[in-house]
């Protein structure tokens, strides 16, 4: 009969309006100034720079400006230059470190792939997403002071994968201490041979390796 | 101006008048009826700009608890500023003509719609003492004041120089002249049994009760709850409202009419469109419920105005419920509905109302033959009238590979 | 945020803050018509591309802008006040919205909302992309993201509502419209042989900040 | 856009004067590029006359993003994101209609899981499409939000897993040649699963509010029919297609995936009207709650991601592959030649909406203006993907 | 002058206008709103015998107002149904021009 | 001869006249719906209130509209609104008529010497309209009815397109 | 579905005049396609559409390939015996020609009613410059149309036959055929705060006065 299909419709509004006093499935808004979005652990926004000690951020950068990031950012918001000379970084071996290290977050994409790329752990993704300006310059140019971020603050937003990535670095660690040992030990039967090759670079997984 | 007094008043009952009374009693005899008048303007618009006001909150709001959300609640407490605020921003917002608009007609159109709109408040009886002008022919005044609106909406789309506000022009005129006949034939049972045109007299009509609580509104007759959807349908549409609203269809014309209008020539064109929907509901509260008349005869101490006003909000939120739900006709259906529906429902309403007055003196048995067959004038028309209607759209049934 | 208005003798900036948010306290004319502009921000009903998705969600039940007074997303340039550039603004779509913005009614905003707004994004080396939409309008508020969360657009809003409030009726801060020789029409980028023409708007893209690179902080 | 003697700057919407080329009565009125039901900016110049249409000229490239030639400019990899935003709301189909693309370029395997997962979230993404066109087309109806609001409630929690599980709520940029990026976890698992378990109750509500609602039925039934052979001929794929009663769904024909290990059922529509195209969307998500329960239930243990394959340095071997998938629009393929360096040398995006745009002149023909703005709806554009 | 006075020379006047505009005017809908406006001219003459002048029934002149007022109500009808027509065959509404009734 | 007749008498006449000049033919008729408002004004002056109302309803709600129908209806374009200026020779002829009638019924008018008016209009009710309508004149409102009927449908056909089967075909 | 090959002979012999060469496809995607020339693709095409063994009633794809002029180094190897008697000796020659420059047009077809494909047309112009002249599909499958209209917007291959041939992405006032390789994208300078080598090159340009200091080392 003609009017039951809009009946039923106005039943179902009817008990959405009902619901929404009482069924929290039918009143879904969050006060978003006051309540903040329980953000999920994998949530991305803009990238940041991973130092390993809050009180020397500069010192103990991960990043050793070696520009895979520039290369593979796909919008190229990323500008890296290279130091000329070389820094201790947090293990205190010699490092070349980033002079500059800018990202554009005006045109940044947060697709993440510079942290696949980084064979070093040393590019993050951030969860600050409150970041709206009236300066489109100052406020989102981001340079290498704002963009670095003590090792505690990614354990704060990314536990899980946080916690990956030190285990991780403390097994290459421990394995490159090892393999300087043996060396050193090798080095001391053998006093001719060749010195310990470098620390390998950190692998993150098979999959990073790049062919060329 | 004072209706008579049917029974014994409460001081609450004559709050209102005595209130009136007092200031025009400061003032000398001979300006006692201009105070008066005056006062009473005065009232409606204050009355009626506030529930205005708060109407679209409550929309808004009413809407956002239907969609799961709190509407509006941020500005003063609970939101209730809110409607202030617009109010503010559109007064100072720029007033934008059109380089091609014939300025004249695109400043006229919000003013006589408003102006309009209003009109139709002088003969509704909102209480048992408030009524601002005793009219013989009132409801005859109430639909020739409206038929105004037409003109103004027409204006605003033709003035404005724009497509989009002219198709919604005619969108407009097919529109109200087409729902304009079913309003009026609805109107008539009632004018045909209470024998009257006066609103006054209609309430007075529909007074009293059987067995102390079922009150005698005309839309606990046969005809007049057939009479009653019928004049909702039609105001609804007379009043622009989903589905209804094809002038102003937001996914098609854009904002139709309202295209060209910003600032507070918008507001007034939205303050129009929510006093036709308070006359249009006033008129149905008095034609079909009563008017002022309480429910039972037990809650007779609340005063007449209050019945009023909640009878208004009742079927305020039943415009606002229909416009949460449906989606909106297209204009081909809807002539089809007026003219293949809605007459031919109206018109034969009218007989069974003839009907229904000529066998009041039917008792006993002969009572439940009037009421059978007064039904079944009102169902069976409906049945077959909508399956003609609705012939050929159908939900279906699907295959599956 | 430009600086606050004077402020009353009588009463501290934290405290009228505060009445402030409440909506309670207007402190004459100026307070009262930021006020009511700041509450009553009527989104233009105008989305681009997947900002505009993000947007609509920040309207929806979740998010709901409605809150703040802004569901009432407005079909008509004429009747909004807020334009949200919501998604890459591509050349042949420059000179429409410029004309947009010059229909809509003083006061109005302009929020550039996600990379491809504010810059032109990851789409910015394309041919047909606009680098940045305040090459031609002046923009409000920059919401960076790609796209923003709704509810990084919900803060700008916020951020705009602030600085509607802190704005001055007159003096140089006061908005382009109540200034006597402001002439708010943007001139409209016609779509030439191989580019639009102009490029931008010379009134609001003067000489960037000279090119330095950032250094060593 | 150079119509300037045209354009009256005075309106919202770009309105041309009549021409005077137009015989009697008719009107030319251009919806768009900003017009609230042209989904985006999309622009349909429309001769009327009355409110019958008698012309409708579709223009396009008011989105076009030029994402073709940034590809050519950049990795294989780094088109990854992009192809999130073709299709916005679907980025999971693009990402693997673009990640098989390039499987079937280079050769490369797709562990199990993988599969599985990529099933799951191409499903719960048709969902979401579904849903939301639903309530797009409703609100093109005239509907005052009330049932985009529902399908948007349901969106959110559809976006809290993908969010949950690739960072992103809508631009996920989560598959990648031979796999998947991350490997969810059994609590995604289980939340998904209950997900797919309150999708049949919202349909029913959602269907309750709407589907028998006599105001739609007389608005959709009838309006916009397509027939199948034109259907064919002008490549019309995916719910649209079928909608027409042509059973051609990739994921039974190509059966690529682990599509065939599923029992599902494909929806056929008779009349391939506006309805037709709204329940068939309808009905199929429907069969996805299907597919889903299959795919939670069969979802392997092992490896998501194929060790072999590369991510910095993929250099494909000279030669060209087409890959397609069933997008929840219909056909979504992409067309990569590769000259053997690490760039595409040619990358080409076959948008099922754009082409499903190919008749809208041919639907709209001799009905109205109300009626064009659902048939538009019911096509189910996204500019993003029409003018990539 | 006596208030009848005054309302039958409005009414002439009226009339007049009407005339005017039915005769000078080309455009077919115009005429018919002139004869409208002459109708209403002498409604207006009922009316006002009705109201000023003793005599009359009590309520003929209302009642032949109203019989007129449907009459013009029809005659408009048809009048602008015959415009419509006449559209459709010239394109145009110069009546100079409607010179064949059938064509 | 009160005030407000004199207002009612400016209206009705000068949106009439205004109407006869104006080229603009929207104008035109909203002018005359103007001066129809100021006829009902003029009723309900007299005290006429029912046919007042009966003018407002009939001329302002559905007589003005037909009228812009029929005026959108049967335009080509804006520019074509605006009709021709009136032809000087017609217009010239046609200003004596009116002038010549006014001028003879005027004179009619001032000549013939009337009785007293009353001094209250005389009551009618609405109930007594209606019992006039049924009793005395019934055969005349019946006669009204089928005139309006056969006018309705005289106006169907007339308006409605030549053959629709043509319309079909195309 | 017969294989390729065979289609190719089908088809050599239902149209003895027609060219048609099997262009294989080295990747493991082995979708090989068979290049049409200009005269009778529409012939075959209608053909392959109604031929009740092939039924390619959908054409899918339609894209445009831009290959600019290049150099190639052919390298052809023969195995020259060795006369002193050793072990034939493999000399290797290289050859430089010119690659000349073409525009491609690739049409993929599958078979909605038989459910087999892709079967992938291609079609060459003679040059990039003024031999871009193509036949159109559309009167076979209505889905080229708007794909052939891309194709001529960004490539700027004409398509002789097609109904409605305009720009379909760009604006109608546009010159240039944005997707062919050697496009270059007009001057528009952005200032970027992040400035890349070219875009350091751009700003120079711009603003020459005060030159942008240089990269500033530690």
């Amino acid at each position: 009969m003609l009017g039951t299909g809009i009946l039923q419709g106005l039943i179902v509004t009817a008990k959405n309006f009902v619901g929404s006093f009482h069924d929290p499935a039918r009143y879904t808004t969050l006060e978003y100034p006051e309540v903040k979005p329980a953000l999920p652990e994998a949530y991305r926004n803009f990238p940041f720079l991973v130092c390993d000690n809050a009180t020397d951020p500069m010192g103990t950068l991960r990043c050793v400006a070696c520009q895979i990031c520039e290369k593979e950012c796909p919008p190229q918001c990323i500008y890296i230059e290279k130091s000329r000379d070389k820094k201790p970084d947090a293990t205190g071996k010699l490092q070349i470190y980033p002079a500059v290290f800018a990202i554009d977050t005006s045109v940044c994409m947060s697709c993440q792939i510079c942290v696949e790329v980084c064979p070093f752990d040393a590019i993050k993704m951030d969860q600050v997403f409150e970041i709206a300006t009236t300066d489109r310059y100052a406020a989102l140019l981001l340079d290498r002071g704002q963009l670095t971020k003590p090792n505690a603050y990614f354990h704060t937003i990314h536990p899980t994968e946080a916690a990956e990535v030190d285990a991780r670095l403390t097994a290459d660690r421990q394995a490159a201490e090892e393999k300087a040992r043996a060396a050193a030990l090798a080095k001391a039967k053998t006093p001719a041979a060749s010195p310990a090759p470098a620390a390998p670079v950190a692998k993150r997984d098979q999959t990073l390796e790049s062919a060329p | 101006m004072i209706a008579a007094a049917l029974t014994p008043d409460s001081f609450l009952e004559r709050l209102p008048v005595l209130a009136r009374d007092t200031v025009t009693g400061l003032l000398p005899e001979s300006w006692c009826w201009l105070a008066g008048s005056l006062l009473e303007i005065i009232a409606i618009l204050a009355g009626f700009g506030l529930l205005f006001a708060y109407l679209t909150l409550a929309e808004r709001k009413i809407l956002g608890r239907i969609q799961n959300r709190p509407g509006p609640n941020r500005t003063g407490w609970f939101g209730l500023l809110q409607p202030f605020a617009d109010g503010v921003k559109a007064l100072t917002k720029e007033d934008v003509v059109p380089a091609g608009a014939d300025r004249v007609l695109h400043f006229l159109a919000p003013v006589v719609l408003v102006a309009v709109s209003l009109l139709g408040f002088a003969v509704l009886p909102f209480g048992r003492h408030l009524v601002a002008v005793e009219l013989d022919t009132a409801v005859l005044y109430f639909f020739a004041a409206g038929t105004a609106t037409e003109l103004a909406v027409f204006m605003a789309g033709w003035a404005s120089h724009n497509k989009y506000s002219l198709l919604a022009a005619m969108r407009a005129l097919a529109q109200l002249i087409s729902y304009e006949l079913p309003l009026l034939l609805s109107v008539v049972p009632v004018v045909l049994v209470a024998g009257t045109l006066s609103t006054t007299k209609i309430v007075a009509a529909q007074g009293g009760w059987s067995l102390g609580f079922v009150p005698h509104w005309h839309v606990f007759t046969p005809w007049g709850a057939a009479g009653f959807g019928l004049f909702m349908v039609a105001a609804l549409a007379e009043s622009n409202r989903s589905p209804f609203d094809l002038p102003e269809a937001e996914s098609e014309l854009i904002a139709g009419h309202l295209t060209e209008y910003s600032g507070f020539k918008y507001a007034l064109f939205f303050m129009a469109e929510y006093f036709g929907m308070c006359a249009l509901s006033g008129m149905a509260v008095t034609l079909f419920l009563g008017g002022w008349g309480a429910p039972s005869a037990l809650l007779e101490w609340i005063p007449s105005y209050a019945w009023f006003t909640a009878k208004l909000l009742v079927l305020l939120l039943g415009f606002i419920w229909i416009r949460a739900t449906l989606p909106r006709l297209r204009l081909d259906q809807l002539m089809k509905f007026a003219w293949k529906f809605l007459v031919p429902l109206t018109l034969l309403n009218l007989a069974n109302a003839a009907g229904w007055s000529l066998t009041a003196g039917w008792t006993g048995p002969l009572q439940l033959v009037r009421w059978a067959v007064a039904l079944s004038l009102v169902a069976v028309p409906f049945v077959v009238l909508g399956r003609t209607l609705s012939a050929g759209s159908a939900p279906r049934t699907y295959r599956f590979a | 945020m430009s600086d606050p208005t004077p402020t009353n003798p009588g009463i501290t900036e934290t405290e009228r803050d505060e009445l402030r948010r409440h909506g309670i306290l207007l402190t004459g004319l100026e307070e009262l018509y930021n006020w009511g502009r700041s509450h009553s921000v009527w989104p233009l009903n105008f989305g681009l591309a997947c900002c505009a998705i993000e947007m609509i969600a920040a309207s929806m039940a979740k998010f709901d802008i409605a809150r703040f007074g802004s569901e009432v997303f407005r079909p008509s340039p004429r009747q909004a006040d807020l334009l949200i550039v919501s998604g890459t603004v591509t050349k042949k779509m420059a000179p429409q919205v410029v004309r947009l913005w010059n229909q809509m009614p003083e006061p109005k905003y302009c929020i550039a909302m996600g990379a491809c707004a504010i810059s032109g994004g990851p789409f910015k080396q394309g041919y047909n992309v606009l680098k940045g939409i305040d090459r031609f309008i002046p923009v409000d508020i920059y919401i960076p993201g790609c796209p923003p969360r709704p509810e990084a657009l919900l803060h700008g809003l916020v951020q705009l509502q602030e600085k509607i409030r802190n704005q001055a009726i007159a003096g140089p801060d006061a908005p382009r419209h109540l200034q006597a020789e402001g002439d708010c029409n943007c001139p409209i980028p016609e779509c030439g042989a191989h580019d639009i023409e102009p490029a931008q708007n010379g009134a609001l893209w003067p000489k960037p900040p000279e090119l330095v690179r950032p250094t060593k902080s | 856009m150079n119509a300037s003697p045209f354009t009256n700057p005075s309106t919202g919407a770009h309105v041309r004067s009549v021409r005077s080329d137009l015989p009697g009565d008719l009107m030319e009125v251009s919806m768009g590029p900003h017009h609230p039901s042209t989904h985006g900016v999309f622009r349909m110049i429309v001769t009327l006359d009355g409110e019958t249409i008698v012309r409708l000229k579709p223009v396009f490239g008011y989105l076009h993003r030029n994402h073709e030639k940034l590809a050519e400019n950049t990795s294989y990899l780094g088109s990854m994101p992009y192809t999130d935003r073709l299709d916005y709301l679907n980025s999971m189909t693009n990402n693997w209609a673009y990640a098989r693309a390039v499987e079937q370029l280079a050769g490369i395997a797709v562990p199990e899981r993988a599969e599985y997962v990529r099933v799951i979230l191409a499903e719960l993404t048709r969902l979401l499409n579904h849903t939301c066109l639903a309530g797009f087309l409703m609100q093109d109806c005239g509907c005052s939000g009330t049932p985009l609001m529902y399908a948007f409630r349901e969106r959110e929690k559809i976006l809290d897993l993908f969010e949950s599980l690739s960072g992103s709520r809508m631009m996920c940029n989560y598959q990648r040649f031979g796999g998947c990026r991350v490997d969810p976890s059994a609590d995604w698992l289980a939340r998904a699963r209950q997900l797919v378990e309150e999708y049949g109750p919202f349909l029913d509500e959602f269907e309750a509010l709407l589907t028998g609602n006599e105001i739609l039925l007389a608005r959709t039934q009838g309006v916009g029919r397509l027939s199948a052979a034109l259907a064919i001929n002008a490549g019309v794929t995916g719910p649209m297609l079928r909608a027409t009663g042509v059973n051609h769904d990739l994921r039974k024909v190509d059966g690529y995936g682990v599509y065939p290990r599923f029992q599902f059922r494909i929806p056929l529509g008779e009349h391939g009207d506006v309805y037709d195209r709204y329940m068939i969307r309808i009905l199929e998500m429907r069969e996805s709650l299907a597919i889903l329960r299959q795919a939670f239930a069969g979802l392997p243990a092992g490896p998501i991601m194929n060790p072999a394959a590369k991510l910095r340095g993929f250099r494909p071997k000279v030669g060209e592959a087409y890959g397609r998938i069933e997008g929840p629009k219909g056909e979504i393929g992409f067309h990569l030649v590769s000259d053997g360096g690490p760039n595409p040398w040619r990358y080409h995006v076959r948008a099922p909406s754009f082409i499903n745009l190919t008749i809208l002149e041919d639907l709209c023909l001799g009905h109205t203006v109300a009626d064009a703005v659902i048939i538009l709806g019911s096509i189910d554009i996204v500019l993003g993907e029409v003018d990539r | 002058m006596s208030p009848l006075q005054g309302c039958l020379l409005l009414s002439a006047a009226l009339f007049s206008v009407g005339l005017v505009i039915a005769l000078a005017r080309s455009n077919a809908i115009l005429v018919l709103l002139g004869i409208e406006l002459m109708l209403n001219a002498a409604n207006l003459n009922f009316i006002a015998f009705w109201r000023f002048h003793s005599g009359a029934a009590p309520a003929t002149g209302v009642i032949f107002v109203l019989f007129a007022i449907a009459v013009a109500a029809a005659e408009a009808a048809v009048g602008l149904a015959l415009v419509i027509a006449l559209y459709r065959h010239q394109k145009n509404l110069r009546l100079q021009e409607a010179t064949r009734l059938r064509g | 001869m009160t005030f407000t007749f004199l207002i009612l008498a400016v209206i009705i006449l000068g949106s009439a006249l205004a109407a006869a000049l104006r080229p603009n033919l929207i104008h035109c008729a909203l002018l005359l719906v103007v001066s129809w408002l100021g006829v009902a004004g003029f009723y309900l002056w007299a005290g006429a209130e029912f046919v007042a109302f009966a003018q407002v309803l009939v001329y302002v709600g559905a007589l003005s509209m037909v009228v812009l129908f029929a005026v959108l209806l049967t335009r080509q374009s804006r520019a074509e609104l605006r009709v021709d200026a009136p032809e000087t020779r017609r217009a010239v002829w046609a200003v004596i008529a009116g002038v010549a009638v006014s001028g003879v019924i005027g004179a009619a008018v001032f000549a013939t010497k009337w009785d007293p008016a009353p001094v209250t209009a005389p009551e009618v009710t609405v109930r007594g309209i209606g019992l006039e309508l049924m009793g005395a004149h019934a055969a005349a409102l019946l006669l009204l009815g089928v005139l309006l009927t056969a006018a309705l449908l005289g106006a169907v056909v007339l308006a409605a397109p030549d053959r629709p089967e043509k319309e079909e075909k195309s | 579905m017969e294989t390729l090959t065979q289609l190719r002979d089908r088809i050599a012999a239902l149209f003895p005049a027609a060219d048609v060469v099997l262009a294989t496809n080295p990747s493991p995607s082995a979708q090989h396609a068979l290049r049409l020339d200009a005269t009778h693709a529409r012939a075959i095409a209608t053909f392959l559409r109604d031929d009740p063994a092939l039924q390619l009633d959908q054409c899918t794809n339609v894209t445009g390939i831009d290959w600019p002029e290049k150099e190639v180094v052919d390298v052809t190897r023969t195995t020259v015996p060795d006369p002193a008697g050793g072990a034939p000796r493999v000399v290797e020659e290289k050859t430089r020609r010119i690659e000349p420059g073409r525009l491609e047009v690739v049409y993929h077809l599958y078979s909605i009613a038989l459910s087999h494909g892709p079967v992938v047309l291609r079609l060459v112009t003679g040059n990039r410059t003024d031999a871009v002249t193509l036949p159109s599909l559309t009167p076979v499958w209505r889905s080229a149309e708007f794909q052939e209209r891309e194709v001529y917007d960004l490539f700027g291959i004409v398509f002789e036959g097609h109904p409605d041939l305009r720009r379909i992405l760009m604006w109608d006032g546009f010159k240039d055929h944005p997707m062919r390789r050697d496009y270059r994208e007009p001057d528009d300078y952005e200032w970027e705060p992040t400035p890349h080598g070219d875009v350091l090159a751009k700003a120079k340009q711009h603003y020459p006065a005060p030159a942008p200091s240089a990269p500033s080392t530690p």
